[in-house]
């Protein structure tokens, strides 16, 4: 139990810029948005511009989620005759959205100054990041779990998590934009917590399947 | 060994590939203190079996009963970045064990590669790699081993210690099923043989339809 | 006959021992030199440089500003070289070079970034406005972690050198590309904003401590890059005889 | 020489939905952005939208571009003794672009006018996107073939190559500006074009000498 | 054999890895005809010498020569999406040469895989695999072979196939050099023995000399 999220950490620390990655990422793909539409850098389409690019940036984290235990037999160890592979995938999980949600969560309120949103926001930015992010890590973690046995998953799992998402990335953003505005946030918290609630319910089970699958494509 | 239930079971198992079977059906029981060779050409079925038996494979007819295995397949299920004792002690954790750091270098004294206790396992020889997971067997509380094709890349002194190994697994009472292509030095093994069919054809034909599968796509 | 002493001339400039024992000065004049004209600049610059008729006192950031945007180009762009360089002539000095630039070059690209915004502050009234210096600088910024987290990402010493050696050579070809492309788009989009897209015409004793502060940060740089250059050459030939005679040298003074 | 082209399309045709792909993910994404931020969906920032967007879809791809190929050992074979390693990697580099640029630019002006671009813009993007395209596959190529050795490179490799895209994503955005305020494309059409060439010319070299690096690594 | 050029002579050469020198120097020139075999224990540094000389691995010391070679290492080079037959346009394709439908299915027949000419490489077992990777040799017009443990996952008759080719091959004029553990059937054979150093501190230091990479360029 304790070995298993020593592992993640390990890893997570191992594989160099793990970590800060996202981040930079999701920093250089603002920054291309403005570059390239300088004029929407208005405060009203600023929240949903940056959860887009939230959204893209965990896609682009997702694909690598369970390949590389995939490849080197690590899945397979995880799931034959272990006592507890329901939680190992909630650890991975877990430290997935640790490494991503999180960070993103973090950065999220200079990325909303950066496109312009006013510094008012910025609570709400962070609050909306860090309810509606882990319903990204566990629905991904879904879609990541079926297309790790495929050659070239990456799309396909953008195909299948991306739907997926789209209930986060509205409320996300309204949560955001109610702020701007003034009005109660209250709504719009809740569905997060009850979408990310959803999610965890069931992404466990789900991904376990999944990787079950994948594991017979060999 | 009379009253004491077999580890595993195959009561006229055949897996299944495309929808056609394998190999002709094998039944055999499996008890504490048996090692089975587990032998047939190239083809023949011997991965495909251990993964059923491991659960990682489900299409299968027949049946097959058993306690929790573990299973060393072609892949050998250590993580790339860490050292050998991450590895380990992540693998007990699966087992819900806590690690114990003794045991640990005990067990990579025992296959030879304590001087790479401390060493990323990608920066490993293959046959380093192989044995870091042998040593990876010495912890395991699972008393049923399923190994596939073991010997890949092991130099003959390794090779002498796995024998050793599997060996003194079975007098503490565990059993060992072991797919390979050469002989391993044991004195007391039994012989599982997969005989292919003879053509194609004559597999059980589920679904017929779909015979001409296996060649096209 | 001729090629292979070019060959072995460029062995002998590449190797890392000669330019330590051709650089035990170097460093001194380069330090010396740093301290006096950064001194001197920054006194100049700051206390007697007058103030600006339009901004006051906050135009004197521009001393720390210039100098740091201009100098995180050249470092990159001595990267680059270096880059080029490691890669033909497979020189092990060239990545002790790229070693020694790449975090001082982050550093001052954060400068040059962090100064700008304040700057940006009094003057635009916001810290940021997407201007085409900004916007480069920050593209910059961006170049320079990338070669980092490929640093990071490679463990083996010589293939460690040689990834960020091409990779550095690529971005270097690229930078001037980028940089008019800015430009270019800057014009197309923005409102030319003060003090950027054109130059403010400064009387002279504005820009003479500018100048000095100018060629103080680039003798603080050529110091830095040396003094890093020697001890990451003292590690890697940690083993060798020569390191090991130098060492006692040293201690018996 | 017939035979690697060949190749190429087999797998190409073999990896399901390889070629469809992209697209999928170009429209997915676009739709989640005028869903998110609805008041975005103006003429004069389409473009640029577009744009990145493009952008970000052939990072995805560029992921998978050599990964498969050195996981196998083929790029081995393709480096070792081989009498044409580069025209080996010249033809992966234009299958790739094929697969993801051209294709793209394929379903560009629909998608623009899914953003709301006026309809008379349509020549300009595809125009803008043919000329463009081939500068990210031959620039992202030399990024993916030194970040595929790594466990985790997709988002090493935005950061290598993502600031290398901004020329192209600059004039590209620009030219259907151009084209809709009814302006001359040509110098856009220049600049983009020259951006290609000179990618055209460092790619390949530079390539096979970040596959034989990322070789050494194993 | 007086007169002709050797097809790969190795010269004081140790191969390095994170700065130190893996086995004690090794000096051979390998002729047309001759079938080495390299020897040494695991973490010896046999794969890591063949790498070497296909070019894969620039970090060395000592120098090499030799003429194009055809290399098999642990990674077998067939893409999974591909058929065989597939396979085989794509490797004739490197060497410049058109493909000939005959040979390929020759081949195939050779190794005994023919049946799997029109399936997916990554649907067939490791040794089907290993197969069609020895089928891809014979298509090839180099003469130098370099092999690292060819006999991984091969059945008793595959073993035998190889073991003729690999003759055959010499006495067509070609070499062969080839990492194994478990000794081939092959009567006429040189072996070549990578010495571990006694302790990591005996590996040369690796000074300012670069006189590695004068060939390697
Ligand atoms: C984050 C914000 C900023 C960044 C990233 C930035 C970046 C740069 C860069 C790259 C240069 C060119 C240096 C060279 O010549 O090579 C520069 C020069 C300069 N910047 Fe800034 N700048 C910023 C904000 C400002 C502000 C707010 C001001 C003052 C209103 C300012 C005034 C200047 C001046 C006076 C020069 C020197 C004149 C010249 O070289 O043309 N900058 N800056
Ligand atoms: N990727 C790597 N990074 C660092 N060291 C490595 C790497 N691969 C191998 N080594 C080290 O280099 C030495 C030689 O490795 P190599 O694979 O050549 O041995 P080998 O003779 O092929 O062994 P085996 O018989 O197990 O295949 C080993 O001691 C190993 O620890
Ligand atoms: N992923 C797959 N998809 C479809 N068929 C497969 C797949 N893997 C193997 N097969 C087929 O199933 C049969 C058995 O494969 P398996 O790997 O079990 O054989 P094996 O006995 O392990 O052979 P080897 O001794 O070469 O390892 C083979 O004929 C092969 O063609
Ligand atoms: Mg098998
Ligand atoms: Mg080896």
């Amino acid at each position: 139990m304790s070995g298993l999220l020593r592992r993640e950490w390990q890893v997570a620390l191992r594989a160099k810029g793990a970590v800060i990655n996202p981040v930079a990422f999701l920093l250089l793909s603002t920054t291309l948005f403005v570059i390239a539409a300088p004029d929407t850098v208005s405060s009203d389409a600023a929240a949903g511009i940056l959860w887009t690019l939230v959204l893209l940036t965990q896609l682009l984290a997702l694909d690598a989620m369970y390949r590389r235990d995939f490849d080197s037999g690590v899945l397979e160890q995880t799931l034959v005759g272990s006592q507890v592979p329901f939680v190992a995938v909630l650890t991975r999980i877990f430290m997935q959205w640790l490494s991503t949600g999180f960070i993103m969560t973090l950065a999220g309120p200079a990325l909303g100054i950066l496109l312009g949103l006013p510094v008012e926001t910025a609570p709400a930015i962070a609050l909306a990041m860090l309810l509606g992010t882990p319903a990204l890590s566990f629905l991904g973690s879904i879609g990541a779990s079926v297309t790790v046995g495929f050659s070239r998953g990456g799309v396909i799992l953008a195909l299948l998590v991306l739907p997926l998402f789209l209930p986060t990335l509205i409320f996300g953003a309204a949560l955001v934009a109610a702020a701007e505005a003034g009005s109660s946030v209250m709504p719009q918290v809740y569905a997060l917590s009850l979408i990310s609630l959803i999610a965890l319910a069931i992404a466990p089970f789900a991904t376990l399947a999944g990787l079950k699958i994948s594991l017979e494509m060999q | 060994m009379l009253g004491v239930p077999p580890m595993l079971t195959l009561d006229e198992i055949v897996c299944e590939r495309d929808g056609r079977g394998l190999f002709a059906p094998v039944s055999i029981s499996v008890h504490a203190g048996d090692y089975v060779e587990l032998m047939g050409p190239n083809g023949a079925g011997k991965s495909t079996l251990l993964r059923t038996l491991a659960g990682l494979h489900s299409r299968y007819s027949g049946a097959f009963d058993g306690v929790d295995c573990l299973f060393q397949g072609h892949r050998l299920g250590l993580d790339g970045l860490l050292t050998p004792l991450e590895n380990f002690a992540w693998f007990v954790g699966l087992e819900d064990q806590d690690e114990d750091r003794e045991r640990c270098l005990d067990a990579l004294q025992r296959t030879g590669v304590l001087d790479k206790a401390y060493q990323p396992c990608n920066e490993m020889s293959a046959g380093q790699q192989r044995r870091v997971a042998m040593a990876r067997w010495l912890l395991s509380s699972r008393s049923l081993w399923l190994l596939d094709e073991p010997l890949t890349a092991l130099d003959a002194s390794a090779q002498q210690v796995l024998a050793e190994i599997i060996v003194e697994h079975c007098q503490a009472g565990g059993a060992v099923v072991c797919a390979t292509h050469s002989e391993l030095p044991i004195a007391q093994k039994r012989s599982l043989k997969l005989e292919a069919f003879q053509s194609k054809a004559d597999g059980p034909a589920l679904g017929g339809d779909q015979s001409g599968e296996s060649f096209q796509e | 006959m001729l090629s292979t002493s070019l060959k072995r001339l460029w062995h002998k400039l590449g190797s890392p021992r000669w330019f330590f024992a051709l650089t035990e000065n170097w460093v001194k004049a380069a330090g010396l030199s740093a301290l006096v004209l950064l001194l001197w600049g920054a006194v100049w610059g700051l206390g007697f440089a007058p103030a600006d008729y339009q901004q006051g006192n906050s135009f004197r950031i521009m001393y720390v500003h210039v100098p740091a945007a201009m100098l995180a180009q050249s470092l990159y762009i001595a990267m680059g070289v270096a880059g080029f360089i490691g890669l033909v002539w497979r020189m092990k000095l060239t990545d002790v070079a790229i070693s020694a630039c790449l975090p001082l070059g982050m550093v001052i690209t954060a400068l040059a970034l962090f100064s700008g915004s304040v700057w940006g502050r009094p003057t635009w009234g916001s810290w940021w406005e997407w201007d085409g210096r900004t916007v480069s600088t920050l593209v910059l910024f961006f170049l320079y972690v990338g070669i980092y987290a490929l640093r990071e990402a490679i463990a083996d010493q010589d293939l460690r050198a040689r990834a960020s050696a091409l990779v550095a050579m690529v971005g270097t070809i690229n930078i001037p590309i980028i940089k008019y492309s800015v430009e270019w788009w800057n014009t197309l989009h923005q409102p030319a904003s003060f003090g950027l897209t054109q130059k403010p015409a400064m009387p002279s004793e504005m820009w003479l401590p500018l100048l000095v502060m100018v060629l103080g940060f680039y003798a603080f740089a050529a110091f830095i890059v040396l003094v890093r250059m020697r001890t990451e050459i003292l590690n890697r030939e940690m083993g060798a005889r020569w390191v090991r005679d130098w060492i006692q040298v040293r201690s018996e003074r």
